[in-house]
């Protein structure tokens, strides 16, 4: 199979990830900064997902072989694969990208909510959300407020 | 006995995403926000009633139906409820329909029912637009 | 699973990646902030339905909360704080970003050339300490779901660590926005002529039977796909939609403010609590085998429930629970406070000046 | 095999409903397909459910069902009050 096909999966993802990343330098809005980076932040979670995907595999609960519901899912798979990569006569896809990505997860619409804080403080003191308008009020502040400070903001 | 179940279970299922499939193309071929409702809404219950029924009738009588159950009942107290705060949400904004006699009488409506017009988004013009 | 699954898999795998992929674009594209943020809550949804067919149960379960939930609600919250209009659109600054991501993009194509296949199930990621975790598990901590095994057990340490995190994003968003002239978190009532019986009467229905699943996702946890991070993120659903529908002042009667703030802490209190225990035992940092000490481990009857171990199981099983208690305490706690910093502060009057 | 049709049946649904949210015209036409697009997932979920022999994935759509509500009323009162701490109807009598 070619490279494009057994591949696709991280390809997607890298287009994906630029997608997010383009969307992080292209706006100066700063919160469609944070929309990019919330875009960026799942695209590594679908790169580690991809990552423990087994194929033929099912999801990482324990079910017994000879169950219906084992024997079912083991049936069309060939039994020398089953054997080599199974556990039990199961074969399951790789737990552990799958506990990474669950906390990280919560722990990004967490860290989503703090950029989004600091994002509403800046406009609360700025009056604006555009970077370029924010520098020019902290340029024209410094300068309010003596040479010497703006040379030490500089 | 099992098969057939399955085979008209298999048959409810596809003839509901079938319905499901209509109201997508009533989604993008209608005319306007209310019509786009009415078809997505519609179908999308009797989508869900339809291929949970299959489903059940797959699955047969375990711990599974009831959760098909869970999953018809909650699909039927949400949607038609959120069908309703959209259309809500749109008619306050300003929003007129674009077919049928409703345009008429309308204005009359909004006078008569909305004596004190709520702080709507209408006022400020980027959240209607495009 | 049969031919038609393994093909059906891949097909819905890629068709749903080419989603992903499109609506990304259009988030790009945009200009419309609200536009972006109604396209992210559809990614987020589509990205859940890949994480099903990528087998990750546990996963899918919390992108469906927080993508439906929470993160729409509170990108939602910040646009009204900030009073942003459309985004401004400059043709010349998009060149510098576009070269720059072609360039970054083609270097990491280039290095995925070296990535195992798909799927492979002899790739390293797959054979080495995944696999492991898969046959030690039901020997040495005797749940099913083996996700929650590793989150709670075996990394448990990394599981704390990510609790800190998630309290401490939300004392931030409490420090930032919770506090202050701006902090109104009692707002007067707007008076308005309609009445929403529709909404108030389904959310009445809706928000006990939420709290009721988050228990049920809470306590199925070992057994089947759910746990601490997803209950505590659905738990937190609840008021959220109280508030919406009910007024955020009746919420805050309900559930005030320090007190969630409170629940928060103690989450993460009874996280490294049971860690403590372990130690006092005799054991390891969260080593949940030494969670009971040995005179009270002998009065466990031996083989319940079908476990011949079970007895052996019992300071794991306990352990987990306890700690999985904790992570739904300070999960929910801290969506339910970045909730109410959003929802509670008064935005300026004015529009932004874009 | 049926079960595979109703999944190619409700993808191409799913793309339909992209579609409408991409092109708009207004912010309406996207809420309306983003809280479609929710239960076509839930119809999804449940399929692909049966489809790879896990059924116990009902419970993701299940938490679909309950929760896709919560993001169309906070759009509804984005629009509509602009703000989201507002109650909703009436005072209560009592309060």
């Amino acid at each position: 199979m070619s490279m494009a096909v057994t591949h696709f999966n991280y390809i997607a993802v890298i287009v994906l990830m630029m997608i997010g990343l383009y969307v992080l330098f292209a706006t100066g809005n700063l919160i469609k900064r944070m929309v990019g980076l919330a875009l960026f932040q799942t695209s590594t979670a679908l790169f580690y997902i991809s990552l423990g995907k087994v194929s033929g595999g099912t999801a990482a609960i324990t079910i017994y072989a000879d169950s219906p519901e084992g024997r079912a899912l083991a049936a069309t798979l060939d039994p020398a694969y089953v054997d080599q990569f199974g556990i039990n006569g199961v074969v399951y896809s790789n737990p552990l990208p799958h506990v990474l990505i669950l906390t990280a997860i919560v722990v990004g619409v967490a860290t989503l909510s703090v950029g989004l804080s600091i994002v509403v403080r800046i406009r609360e003191a700025y009056g604006t959300v555009e970077t370029d308008e924010i520098e020019a009020v902290a340029r024209v502040e410094a300068a309010q407020s003596g040479p010497a400070r703006s040379e030490a903001g500089a | 006995m099992v098969d057939v179940l399955h085979l008209i279970g298999g048959v409810l299922v596809v003839a509901g995403t079938l319905l499901t499939l209509l109201g997508g193309v009533g989604v993008m071929r209608f005319p306007d926000v209310y019509t786009r409702i009415h078809a997505a809404s519609l179908t999308d219950t009797g989508g869900a009633t339809l291929v949970l029924i299959g489903l059940g009738l797959i699955s047969g009588l375990t711990l599974e139906t009831l959760k098909l159950g869970f999953v018809w009942v909650f699909v039927m107290l949400t949607t038609p409820a959120a069908a309703n705060a959209l259309a809500n949400a749109a008619f306050s904004a300003g929003h007129t329909p674009r077919i049928g006699t409703f345009q008429i009488t309308k204005s009359a409506d909004a006078s008569q029912a909305k004596p004190e017009t709520p702080r709507t988004a209408s006022g400020d013009g980027k959240s209607g637009a495009p | 699973m049969n031919d038609i699954a393994l093909q059906a898999s891949f097909a819905l795998n890629v068709a749903l990646l080419l989603m992903l992929v499109i609506v990304g674009i259009a988030i790009a594209r945009s200009r419309s902030l609200l536009a972006s943020i109604l396209l992210l809550g559809i990614y987020s949804l589509v990205s859940a339905a890949w994480l099903v067919v990528m087998d990750a149960a546990d996963v899918a379960f919390t992108e469906a909360v927080v993508g439906a939930g929470i993160s729409t609600v509170v990108l939602l919250g910040a646009i009204l704080l900030v009073r942003a209009g459309p985004v401004r659109h400059d043709w010349r600054m998009t060149i510098p970003p576009a070269l720059l991501v072609l360039g970054v993009g083609g270097l990491l194509i280039y290095a995925v050339t070296g990535l195992p296949e798909f799927g492979d199930p002899a790739s390293p990621a797959n054979a080495h300490v995944g696999r492991s975790y898969l046959i030690e598990t039901p020997k040495e901590i005797g749940v099913p779901n083996v996700v929650t095994a590793v989150l709670s057990s075996y990394r448990g340490f990394d599981t704390l660590g990510e609790t800190v995190v998630v309290f401490a994003a939300g004392i931030g968003v409490a420090l930032m926005l919770g506090f202050g002239p701006r902090s109104a978190l009692s707002p007067p009532p707007v008076a308005t002529g309609d009445h929403h019986v529709v909404l108030r009467v389904t959310a009445k229905l809706l928000i006990p039977l939420i709290m009721l699943y988050a228990f049920y996702v809470q306590f199925h946890g070992d057994l089947g796909a759910g746990g601490g991070f997803q209950a505590g993120v659905i738990l937190a659903v609840a008021p959220i939609l109280h508030a919406l529908v009910f007024g955020l002042r009746e919420t805050i009667e309900a559930i005030p403010v320090h007190a969630v703030r409170s629940v928060a802490a103690l989450g993460v209190l009874l996280f490294a609590g049971v860690g403590l225990v372990c130690i006092l035992n005799g054991g390891d940092f969260l080593d949940y085998d030494y969670l009971f000490p040995p005179s009270v481990e002998a009065m466990i009857p031996p083989g319940l429930m079908g476990d011949p171990d079970h007895a052996h199981h019992w300071g794991q099983h306990f352990g987990i629970f306890f700690i999985e208690l904790g992570v739904l305490f300070t999960v929910s706690a801290t969506m339910v406070t970045i909730f109410y910093g959003f929802a509670g502060r008064a935005a300026d009057e004015q529009e932004a000046a874009s | 095999m049926l079960l595979a049709a109703g999944v190619a049946g409700l993808v191409l649904a799913m793309a339909l409903m992209i579609w409408r949210a991409i092109v708009g015209p207004s912010q309406y036409d996207r809420m309306l397909a983003a809280n479609s697009f929710g239960t076509k997932i839930v119809l999804l979920i449940a399929i692909i459910g049966y489809l790879f022999g896990r059924p116990a994935f009902l419970d993701i759509a299940i938490v679909y069902a309950l929760i896709n509500f919560v993001t169309t009323i906070a759009l509804m009162k984005f629009f509509r009050y602009r703000t989201l701490a507002h109650r909703l109807g009436p005072e209560a009598k009592d309060g």
